[in-house]
């Protein structure tokens, strides 16, 4: 099986070298598209049918490349399984929606060479059993990725966006390099299977998750090592944005995972108040900052920064939990950031292909410059809405869930013997809360003022609906959320396994009587079924539609808005993302941003408009970047002038090293 | 047997809250009118103003898409399956473990979504005015919500309402700061939740300073009847989760016979009645905020819940 | 047959620079270039499959310079077809006049001869003549251009080289002196294969102030920090080809030196551990060049900076020790010759084709020239250090092994190797990518030796012959 | 005893070398500079004739016959008579005051004598002290190059090393290759020294005063 796996991946890389030597043929989109979709689905079923194996026993395996005296190893275990499925969904989405979204792409040739090495490398990572092999697979999907990023180099910001992005993708790899020269050992015992052997003193593991934190988390997107994503995921065609923010922070979540629960060994209680915290902070700075977002698709990768603070949360919670020896929280909170990275994955895709979809119907990312688009792309807009409600934690969708069982897991902190963690977990529980309001309350503004209202420019009334295939590919996972949403006990009876051997314990499996429910400890403490609300919810709409129907009057007229007696006909009039932010960016933005409003008031009498001046700075960047790049300018500026001295001075320098040493050895001596 | 009397229970509940929240309005209506001193409309005004809604016809603004018809009935339904799942006199709904409190929550909050886009597509500033505000207070209401539900669950174990409902009742719990602080936060909420004053003004139709009646101010006829129904069941079901959690008194089981069940019913009523009137009370004695005064008065509802819960752990610890 | 290799090796680019000194043709003369280094490469192949001819008194062929020398006559041999496109174009151009033309192409095979010798010789005063020699017609060929800019860099070059010379021969004397007590006077004083077995016996205070000397005065022409203020503008002002030989080969020919002298230190107990002062030297190069790679205009410049910063990566390795970082520095030096004089090739198509050196002026290469554009993101992307290419795994190597025994170093090398790779890929981002401007007429030039480069330098990154790995090995248990 | 007497003079003429080294650097005219380096030349060509004598080892002549013949003669006249061309032939102004480079110079000469003092006697008291002096005239020929700005002044400095050196390796009693290297040594510099820089540089510049060269650079600083 995972030769059969590491047999795709060979597929898509022989596709990427197939789509240099096919270089801009009609026929290369279609072609590579159709490669990378059947090796991602072939793929999926793989990892699906390793992750439902009755008794998954690890598979390995080892190929004579890589480091020479080690060679690569290769593993497939329930851990790697779920994220392959993951990854492949992801894939095999993506390929779909680039089977019609590619056919706009102006520079196809910049695309497709990386866009299946991309894939093949994050199906590499996952399987990858060496530390060599992992993070070189680990560079290579940031190396891929960059390509992709940099594919419309010529738009403005693109090429420093890619800077930042191959900047700060090397620098987590760095850490990780250092992280696993820890864990080896400077005998180079680099396979995984030696480095659990070994058992890490509380430095070094302290250590280990630090540098672990630091080197996923920059490509997770954890905060503050966040402040590339926002630039890099909307540079890349909208396919490719899906699968970075869909898929590549979900591997580098399993980067951590992989680390710090299996390979590190047992963790310290503290590790999770840590990794939970940070997790709390970046929900919530992911959320506001999207909250002040107009360009739909920036917007989405600051909700992949909220996402991933959310996974974090669990992960950290399920440290603290088998820290203290309790496994069955523990379990809980992983299987809820498991179910959740899944989630997340599916709806942030469609999410992206929808802002994909306006992107090529109206060629704007500007939210301010849409609007109405529902009445144009009617499928998109519908589409588009599920993953809104999704992703904003609405039931029956899947994104209540995981995020119930996240809350269910914080309520299971009172257990815990450490005060710090007591009063730390529910503060955490709060910053989910906010966030999770603040999410919908995105949402109603990103779906609102780009589907709603009335349109706002040309481009904007004249937009038309979609293809079939990039409508397929939001269908299918406009499906998923809602199947994930009203039958998760299924998602969740499949993640036991990972549970299991990460935690050694899992979720109670489903019982036939109470119709799938799902029960985190037992059934008198929470429950929740979301077949039944659905059904319920269904069954009285139904009703009220039919009472409706039967005795009130089925007149209608359509008229002006009445808007309180003085409509305007100007779509100007209408609320912008803007002033819809303006509430929350009053109340949190001063703090957070320095917001800063002005209002220019023209003359008594003059004729000119008012004008509203709203100044926002990232605190973060000018406490954290802004300071580094000066010193590195600084330092360069100054040991510059090392250029330009004369021969003489260099000979000085010869003769000072020179003399230098001398003295040192008759020092020495 | 005894599924059958779950069953049948728990439609009573059904209709039953879908009867009584258009009167729990009226009633309030009526005494906030006594209280200032006018005649006030008849009790049963809500019920007529249903009636003649239903009746009328439809005036759609030209603007306005699919989403803005099919919502009302979207809001209606969710929101009144979440009345029906909360105790109001008897625990131990038979479909009680679909949901517990954050499922019902999050059922409102997915009303209010629906509410709030409706307020966005006709594309009208005063919809715009409504959606924005109803947002920012939710993104307040909620966690401070959560945390209330946190101090419960601390208390009793459960997020399970009949649980919770059956541990407080049981004498151990006896009084304590957290839960009235709790109790505080909770009615906080459920003023802003609910769009009263201090919070809004349910009554006014003033541009700048309604949140809830500007995004309904595009509908008409039926849809209007449904939104407004959906609200009368929002009230209610605070009242009612307020009264179960608190208030546990009087609540039959499964156990008792059928006679528990009408004392029961008789319990609950008076205490709607007694809700009613100290929400009257209440809303005439004080005045509404600026709206961005509401950020400081449900902050300070995240505070007191949060403090229950840390008050709570003292408590415990000792 | 080993010993007719031997002397091909020699023999055959003396007589190829005496026969291009006397010849007028110009095309022909660059044809001849090429086929002398093409037989020399041969030579060198039948020498690493024969058997090893005996060690004499003056020429040696063991494992450690066997791999130095197929390495540096192949890339010999890719830059003489290199040069061969190059130089045409240069006359055209009109840089380049014929008669000097033919000095370029003595010197080029005077500069093989040179360089070989110093690979095999087993004589410490031979080795010392050989990279004389070799300074001396580098400093000619930097001069050929003869713009003032041009002969500044030589007479600098050719200044501090020939102060470098100076005291790695006093180095030499010194050794000769520690070995004259043990060994007694002669040639076998001054022959490795003797050296290396007696060391024992030397006496230490006299080789550590020897090796303090070699290590400064071979360290110039490593280009290693404080002493590296000639490489730069040699790289800058000379042709194109003589950059590539620099930095792929004549930095290693004087790092092969040091490890030579580093191995009979590390073979007596008494004498002061040669590790520190390495990994400091090499620490220093890597910090400094690093900075130096922001502020730089000339694309060429630019490069012979990262030479820099490579040869500390090297010097560091081999200083930390140990069979990984050994293992590691070995591989790096290879790829990095490899990896760089590819990116010189690219370079020097791309200087001609734009008509300038100043990286303000050449923008959008991908779009206006893809293959030279896309060849210069791949050299950067390997120089780098970033996978699938060979140097990812040796940097992979080096910064764990030395993170787990000197943690504050391996933090600082790989800090520095970051910075390093900011400056870069910000160079890059202007060359190859945004709108193009400049000239934007096709190159003729071929491929095949940058093509050559990187897929060697691809496979390494990707698969290692196990022969040349256990070999490597070996090697790396020699050092230490 | 007649051994005895030949250290001592051996000794005797590497003492000298290092005075003349001194003298070197008190030179602020490029004439005189240019004489001392040709005393400097003698000294080495006579000790290294010394060396050949006591060690029995004939090849040194050629060495002696090379250093008295380039360095002393030769080298000197073509420097003479390019200083007179280039119309450089007024003086020199050393960078660092003379004071201040003898008192320099001490220094390095007492750091030399500090380096090699560990070294056993194993290798012979005449080697150890014939190094001493060997490394100090190379200490001191490098401060001469920087302590000088003009290029003949700094050629000399590096020739004076060089003297340095070959009185190192003739000291080294029974080196192979001395004569070789010598041979390549000072040929090779001589005819790159004269033959081409100056001439090219004064092709150019009109001068060899080499500060000027550094307005010409691909880089702005």
């Amino acid at each position: 099986m995972l030769a059969a796996l590491l047999g795709c991946v060979a597929l898509l890389l022989v596709a990427s070298v197939g789509a240099i030597a096919l270089a801009d043929r009609r026929l290369a989109t279609t072609a590579i598209y159709g490669v990378a979709l059947t090796a991602s689905v072939a793929g999926l079923l793989l990892a699906l049918a390793a992750l439902l194996a009755p008794a998954p026993v690890p598979a390995t395996l080892a190929l004579p490349i890589g480091l020479p005296w080690l060679g690569a190893h290769f593993r497939l275990d329930a851990l790697s399984a779920f994220f392959l499925v993951v990854a492949n969904l992801g894939g095999a989405a993506a390929s779909l929606y680039g089977l019609g979204y590619g056919r706009h792409e102006e520079a196809p040739a910049r695309v497709l060479p990386f866009f299946p090495a991309f894939l093949a490398a994050m199906n590499l990572v996952l399987v990858a059993d060496d530390a060599f092999s992992f993070l070189f697979s680990w560079e290579f999907m940031s190396l891929t990725s960059w390509a992709l990023v940099m594919a419309h180099h010529r738009r403005s910001g693109n090429a420093a966006a890619g800077y930042l992005y191959l900047l700060m993708a090397s620098f987590g790899t760095l850490a990780l390099i250092l992280a696993f020269g820890l864990l080896a050992g400077w005998s180079g015992a680099y396979d995984f299977a030696a480095i659990r052997t070994a058992s890490p003193s509380a430095l070094m593991g302290a250590a280990v998750l630090a540098l672990a934190l630091a080197g996923a988390g920059s490509k997770a997107g954890v905060v503050p090592l966040h402040v590339w994503l926002p630039l890099a995921h909307p540079a890349a065609p909208s396919h490719v944005s899906a699968l970075m923010s869909g898929v590549m922070t979900k591997v580098a979540v399993y980067g951590f995972v992989r680390i710090t629960f299996d390979l590190v060994g047992a963790p310290l209680w503290w590790w999770g108040a840590l990794v939970a915290l940070t997790g709390g902070i970046t929900a919530v700075m992911g959320v506001l900052h999207a909250l002040m977002e107009h360009d739909l698709k920036r917007l989405l990768a600051y909700h992949t920064v909220e996402n991933i603070g959310i996974i974090f949360i669990g992960l950290g919670l399920a440290l603290a939990f088998s820290a203290n020896e309790m496994p069955a929280a523990a379990a809980l909170a992983l299987t809820a950031a498991l179910f959740h990275v899944f989630n997340h994955s599916v709806f942030k895709s469609l999410l992206f292909f929808g802002a994909g979809a306006v992107l090529t119907a109206t060629g704007e990312r500007d939210m301010e410059r849409l609007g109405g688009l529902i009445h144009r792309m009617p499928r998109t807009a519908f589409l588009f809405l599920v993953g809104s409600a999704a992703i904003s934690a609405l039931p029956p969708f899947n994104g209540f869930v995981s995020e119930w069982l996240t809350f269910q897991a914080i309520l299971l902190s009172p257990a815990l013997p450490q005060w710090l963690l007591k009063f730390l977990v529910p503060a955490i529980g709060a910053l989910l809360a906010l966030s999770a309001a603040l999410a919908a309350a995105c949402f109603v503004k990103a779906f609102g003022v780009t589907f709603l209202g009335r349109a706002r420019s040309q481009v904007a009334r004249e937009a038309r609906e979609t293809d079939r295939c990039s409508l397929g590919a939001m269908f299918t996972l406009a499906a998923l959320c809602l199947v994930a949403g009203v039958l998760p006990a299924w998602f969740i009876d499949a993640l036991a396994p990972v549970a299991q051997a990460l935690t050694g314990s899992h979720l109670p499996e489903r019982h036939g009587l109470d119709w799938l429910t799902i029960v985190p400890i037992a059934q008198s403490r929470s429950s929740y079924n979301g077949l039944l609300l659905f059904v319920l919810i269904a069954f009285a709409a139904a009703l009220a539609a039919a009472a409706i129907h039967r005795f009130a009057s089925g007149r209608l007229r359509r008229a002006p808005a009445w808007d309180c007696g003085f409509p305007d006909p100007s779509p100007a009039t209408q609320y912008t993302a803007g002033s819809f932010s303006q509430p929350i960016r009053r109340v949190f933005g001063t703090v957070v941003f320095r917001a800063r409003e002005e209002v220019e008031m023209p003359a008594p009498g003059a004729t000119q408009s008012a004008r509203l001046h709203v100044q926002l700075r990232d605190v973060l960047w000018d406490t954290l970047y802004v300071p580094a790049a000066r010193a590195v300018a600084l330092a360069a500026d100054h040991l510059n002038a090392v250029q330009f001295l004369t021969i003489r001075a260099y000979l000085t320098l010869v003769f000072g090293a020179l003399v230098a040493l001398l003295a040192v050895l008759a020092i020495w001596q | 047997m005894a599924i059958a009397l779950a069953l049948g229970v728990q439609l009573l509940q059904l209709a039953l809250v879908l009867v009584l929240a258009p009167l729990l309005t009226g009633l309030v209506r009526k005494l906030k009118a006594h209280l200032v001193g006018r005649q006030g409309p008849p009790l049963l005004q809500p019920y007529r103003d249903l009636a003649r809604l239903l009746r009328k016809e439809v005036v759609l603004a030209e603007s306005a898409s699919w989403l803005f018809r099919a919502a009302p009935y979207l809001i209606f339904a969710t929101t009144w399956v979440a009345a029906a799942l909360v105790p109001t006199f008897a625990t131990g709904l038979v479909f009680g473990y679909a949901a517990d409190v954050i499922a019902i929550v999050a059922l409102l909050g997915a009303a209010r979504f629906m509410l709030a886009l409706a307020g966005l597509d006709v594309g009208t500033s005063f919809g715009g005015i409504g959606s924005s505000r109803e947002m920012m207070i939710a993104s307040l209401a909620e966690p401070a919500m959560l945390m209330v539900v946190f101090t419960l669950s601390l208390l009793a174990g459960s997020t399970q309402l009949s649980s919770i409902a059956a541990a407080l009742q049981s004498p151990e719990v006896g009084l304590r700061v957290s839960l009235a602080l709790a109790l505080v936060a909770l009615i906080m909420v459920a003023l802003a939740e609910n769009a009263r004053i201090p919070v809004d003004n349910p009554a006014t139709h003033l541009e700048l300073t309604m949140v809830h009646e500007a995004m309904i101010l595009e509908y008409s006829g039926r849809h209007l009847a449904l939104i407004e129904t959906a609200s009368y069941l929002k009230l209610l079901l605070y009242v009612s989760l307020i009264a179960c959690v608190f208030f546990p008194w009087g609540l039959a089981s499964a156990a008792q016979g059928g006679g528990a069940y009408l004392s029961a019913a008789v319990v609950y009523i008076a205490k709607l009645g007694a809700a009613g009137f100290a929400l009257a009370v209440f809303e005439t004695a004080i005045a509404k905020m600026r709206v961005f005064r509401v950020s400081d008065f449900l902050g300070a509802a995240l505070m007191l819940g949060l403090l229950a819960a840390l008050l709570l752990f003292v408590t415990q610890a000792t | 047959m080993s010993d007719l290799a031997l002397a091909a090796i020699l023999l055959v680019p003396l007589a190829a620079a005496a026969l291009l000194a006397a010849l007028p043709d110009d095309r022909t003369t660059a044809w001849l270039n090429v086929a002398a280094s093409f037989i020399t490469f041969c030579a060198a192949l039948t020498l690493l499959a024969a058997a090893r001819p005996a060690t004499g008194h003056f020429l040696i062929v063991d494992d450690l310079n066997i791999v130095f020398i197929v390495l540096s006559t192949f890339v010999a041999f890719t830059t003489s077809v290199f040069s061969r496109s190059y130089i045409g174009h240069e006359l055209e151009s009109g840089r380049l006049s014929s008669v000097y033309l033919r000095f370029y192409h003595a010197m080029y095979q005077t500069l093989m001869f040179a360089m070989n010798l110093a690979l095999l010789a087993n004589n410490l005063g031979l080795m010392w003549v050989a990279v004389e020699l070799a300074t001396l017609t580098t400093v000619l060929m930097v001069g050929i251009y003869r713009t003032e800019a041009a002969l500044e860099a030589a007479w600098k070059y050719f200044l501090l080289g020939s102060v470098g010379i100076a005291l790695a021969l006093f180095g030499t004397i010194l050794v000769y002196l520690a070995a004259r007590a043990v060994v007694g006077e002669g040639l076998d004083a001054m022959a490795w294969s003797v050296l290396v077995q007696q060391a024992g016996g030397f006496d230490p205070a006299l080789l550590n102030l020897a090796f303090l000397f070699l290590l400064l005065g071979y360290g110039t022409k490593v280009g290693l920090v404080p002493l590296h203020a000639w490489l730069p503008d040699a790289h800058a002002e000379g042709p194109t080809p003589i950059s590539a030989v620099l930095s792929g080969l004549l930095l290693n020919v004087a790092l092969f030196a040091i490890l030579r002298f580093k191995s009979v230190m590390s073979a007596n107990p008494g004498a002061l551990a040669p590790g520190p002062l390495m990994v400091s030297l090499g620490l220093a190069s890597v910090v400094f060049a690093a900075f130096m790679l922001y502020r730089r205009q000339d694309i060429k410049r630019l490069f012979a900076y990262s030479s820099i910063e490579h040869m500390g990566i090297i010097t560091f390795a081999f200083g930390m020790g140990g069979p990984l970082a050994n293992f590691a520095g070995l591989l790096h030096m290879v790829l990095h010759s490899l990896t760089k004089s590819a990116i010189f090739f690219c370079v020097g198509h791309i200087a001609q084709v734009k008509g300038t050196q100043r990286m303000p002026d050449i923008r959008g290469l991908t779009v206006s020239h893809p293959v030279l554009g896309w060849g210069l993101v791949l050299g950067v992307v390997a120089i780098a250090g970033l996978p699938p290419l060979g140097l990812f795994m040796t940097e992979f190597l080096i910064v764990t092994s030395t993170f787990a025994r000197q943690p504050l170093l391996a933090i600082v090398l790989g800090v520095s190797l970051l910075i390093a790779l900011g400056a870069l890929l910000a160079r890059l981002n202007g060359l190859a990518f945004g709108d193009a401007h400049g000239p934007s007429a096709p190159s003729r030039a071929s491929f095949l030796p940058v093509g050559a480069h990187f897929a060697l330098v691809l496979v390494a990154g990707i698969w290692l012959p196990p022969a040349l790995v256990a070999w490597f090995q070996y090697v790396a248990r020699l050092l230490s | 005893m007649i051994d005895r007497l030949a250290l001592d003079i051996a000794h005797l003429c590497a003492g000298g070398l290092v005075l003349v080294s001194f003298m070197l650097l008190y030179q602020d005219r490029l004439t005189g500079l240019i004489n001392t380096f040709a005393l400097h030349a003698i000294v080495v060509s006579f000790s290294v004739a010394w060396q050949a004598y006591i060690q029995h080892a004939p090849q040194l002549y050629i060495t002696a016959g090379i250093a008295l013949g380039v360095k002393a003669i030769v080298i000197p006249l073509a420097l003479h008579r390019i200083i007179v061309r280039l119309g450089i032939h007024r003086s020199i102004e050393p960078v660092v005051s003379i004071g201040q480079t003898m008192l320099a110079g001490i220094g390095l000469v007492a750091l030399a004598v500090m380096v090699m003092l560990p070294v056993t006697a194993q290798a012979g008291t005449l080697a150890r002290e014939d190094l001493a002096f060997a490394l100090s005239v190379i200490l001191l020929g490098l401060l001469m190059m920087i302590s000088r700005r003009n290029a003949v002044s700094q050629v000399i400095g590096f020739m004076s090393i060089e003297n340095g050196l070959i009185l190192a390796a003739t000291g080294a009693k029974g080196m192979p290759l001395v004569v070789e290297i010598s041979v390549a040594f000072s040929i090779l510099i001589a005819l790159i020294v004269i033959g081409v820089f100056l001439f090219r540089i004064r092709e150019r510049f009109e001068t060899v005063d080499i500060h000027l060269l550094h307005e010409h650079r691909g880089e702005q600083p």
